[in-house]
Formats: structure tokens, C-alpha cells, sequence
């Protein structure tokens, strides 16, 4: 289990080949990548994202954890970025491995859906118009009675 | 115990942490206690339904006791991802 | 839309990131990876991948199309290899792009469910003790009746 | 017709490819013709049920018509990914 949350950016390419050459057995790898888009209307600045600091590796800790009991998989990487970024940067990444592809598709579904409104993180985008918190999407609670 | 505050309650309270001395026996009667202080905690607590609570670092209820904790923070629903 | 079935290696990483440095509005982008792994009892020499050239990229590009018709997502690559494999090889790598990761990830699956049982490859393991065709397995077949 | 095989079928019938002049109407017709030809066919033809069809390039079914098809291509169940 490798979990970073970090200020600095992180390269995806590289991240994603360490992560799948040093897995041993498993014959999938599944990766999710956030990046900051433009917005459908305004012209986003700067997405600013604070968090937690203690709270959060501890947050990211226990859903990898959760995970790894539910599902047969060989490994969990996390890294999720704060700070300033803009648009087109990456946000953060999750990767997981296992034998057979269902349990490292589900199991990365899974940590997304726990890390978006359980791990304590929140977004403020400056656009040319306004700067706002970004607000909490019900959808993104509902995603969660299905686990 | 130190009080933190994150993202829109971080700004409407003016101040990212502060130690607090009280006798709350409940996240709840902190709240209550905090209200009365000044406005800007009024406005910040004014609905609880968009506040979520963490108690020594773990998501929490607005009814955990307080006995022994050392840390509780205020935030809105995250929105990490 | 791009689609590869090439004997050549490729290079996992610098893919992803292509993926991603090319997609525009999107926020979420999902890659899955096939990496050829030892098996549970022998030891596994070299894994031949074979296929039907001509149909596998029409049969490849209507799974994508499908997969565009179902899901509001940006992007498709596909990269299948062929020929001689040995274990941690990687297979092959789909990667999708959405605006809400609910897309990408559903059409990831999508796509893994029909490549796996819909598009003309074979894949044959030569062990220590015997060399074999891969029988496709019913959970295969039956992963399909979900979409 | 071009007549294609692919992994194990290819290795029974000894050829990846072949040509045959036939007035097949169907695919059924054709694989009961190829069965009568000579032992491999018979074999390799033995159970259907573990075989798959290609007509034109596209999958499809032992019944499908071969009316100006040009080319037909018998495997297992595939294996990709």
C-alpha cells in the first residue's frame, strides 16, 4: 500500500509503469486519474485544494484498507495532490492490481467513491467571475450505498 | 482541546485552529457553547445539515462525546477526487 | 478513437500520459492493463498471441463504438499485442476518458468484457510440463449479460 | 471462399488458410462438407459447440447464409485481453 499526499505534481506515465512492474502474480492493473477540467461555462483560474493534514493519510489508510478485505487484489496506490492547481493538471490517481480484472476495476471504483466524500479534502475554484467552495454532489453520496 | 476548521468554516470562523477550554460533554454541546460566543460562530453553525465533524482525526457525529479527546475539527461535506 | 494490435512492445507509462495530455474537458480517465502472469502450478515459459488480422481492428473498433453510443465519454485508445509474450509482459491497455468518472470506469469494463470474448485473439501458454490453448472461461461469457 | 482456422482448429486442420470451390448455402452446409472430406476436417468439426464462426470478417452463426461471401473463418471461443 503506497499512499502520498503531496503539494508537488506527479507523473502519471511513471507512476503507473512503477506500479505495474513491481506487482508479482497479477495479471491486471486498473488506474483512475482525476484532472482539473474547465468549467461548463466560466473560465476556471486556479482550483484550490486543501485538506487535512494527519486526518487525511489516516482517511486514505482505512478505504485501501477496506478495499483489500473486500476484494482479492495485490496492491493500492493513492497519491492525491493540494494546493493550487490549474486546468489540466492532474489531480490525483489511484491504481490498483489484481489476479483476475474484476477485483481491480471494482476495488478502484470503490476508492474513488469513498475518497470523494470520505477522505477530507475540498476544492475552491477561482474563475474569472467568481471564487467558490466547491459544493458536495448527492450523487457522489448515493455512489456510496452500492458497496 | 484544539478546535480546527476547514474550507468555507475555516473562513467564516476567521482562523484555521484555536484551543479551546470547555467542559462539553458532546460535539453537540461544544457547538452550542461556540454559538453563543460571537456571531461569526452563529453564522458558521447555522445549519449543521451542511457541516460534517471529525473527532481526533476520525469522521464523527455530532453526538460523540468528548471525554478524553484531544482534537475535533468542522468542515463542509468533502469533496475530494 | 485509436486502436492498435501491434507485436511490438509499448510503453505503458508514456501511453497513459499521451492519453491524458490529449484529452480536453475531460476529468476522469480510467486505463486498464493486461500483464501476463505465471500460473498457480507450472511454470509458465512463453505465452503466443494469436489473432485474425483484419477482423480483429473491425471487431475492436465496433466494441469502442459501442462503448461511445453507451457512455457519455471523450476517448478510446486500445493496444492489443501479438506474438511471443513472457510473464510481466504487459498484453495489451484500454484507456477511457469522461467528464464523471462513472463513464470512464463503465466503459473501461465494457470494453475489457467485450475484448475478452468478442475479439479474434488466442492465447496459448507454453509451460514446463505442457503447452496448451487457453479455454475461455465461462465468467467471460457471462460478463457479458450485464451490459 | 477463402477458408480461415485459427489456434487450435488451424493446428487439426494443418493450415491457417485454404481456398474452397463450394455451393454451399450455408456455413452449416460447408463444415458438413469439409467433415466428409477427410479425417482432420471430421475432427477438428467434431463438436461445434466448441467452435465459433467468422463470416466476411464478422461474427457470426453456423446458419448464416454464404451468398457471396468471400471468405469464412472457423476458431474456438476467444481468449483475448
Amino acid at each position: 500500500m503506497d499512499i502520498r499526499v503531496q503539494a508537488e505534481p506527479f507523473d502519471l506515465g511513471a507512476e503507473t509503469n512503477a506500479f505495474a512492474a513491481r506487482q508479482s502474480g497479477m495479471g491486471a492493473v486498473v488506474t483512475f486519474t482525476g484532472i482539473v477540467r474547465d468549467l461548463d461555462n466560466d473560465v476556471l483560474d486556479v482550483m484550490e485544494i486543501e485538506h487535512y493534514p494527519g486526518m487525511t493519510e489516516k482517511a486514505l489508510e482505512k478505504i485501501a484498507s477496506q478495499a483489500h478485505e473486500r476484494w482479492d487484489i495485490g496492491d493500492i496506490l493513492i497519491i492525491h495532490r493540494h494546493g493550487s492547481l490549474r486546468p489540466d493538471d492532474l489531480i490525483m490517481m489511484v491504481a490498483t492490481s489484481s489476479r483476475h480484472r474484476a477485483d481491480a476495476f471494482q476495488a478502484a471504483e470503490f476508492l474513488m467513491d469513498f475518497l470523494k466524500s470520505r477522505a477530507p479534502f475540498w476544492k475552491k475554484e477561482k474563475t474569472n467571475v467568481s471564487t467558490d467552495w466547491v459544493a458536495a454532489k448527492s450523487k457522489d453520496e448515493d455512489a456510496l450505498k452500492r458497496w | 482541546m484544539d478546535v480546527l476548521y476547514f474550507a468555507w468554516v475555516r473562513e467564516r470562523i476567521g482562523a484555521p485552529k484555536e484551543r479551546v477550554e470547555t467542559n462539553a460533554a458532546t460535539v453537540m454541546d461544544l457547538v452550542n457553547e461556540l454559538r453563543t460566543r460571537e456571531e461569526r460562530y452563529a453564522a458558521a453553525f447555522a445549519d449543521l445539515s451542511a457541516l460534517r465533524v471529525a473527532v481526533d482525526q476520525e469522521l464523527s457525529d455530532f453526538d460523540a462525546p468528548l471525554k478524553d479527546v484531544r482534537e475535533v475539527a468542522f468542515f463542509p461535506p468533502m469533496t475530494g477526487g
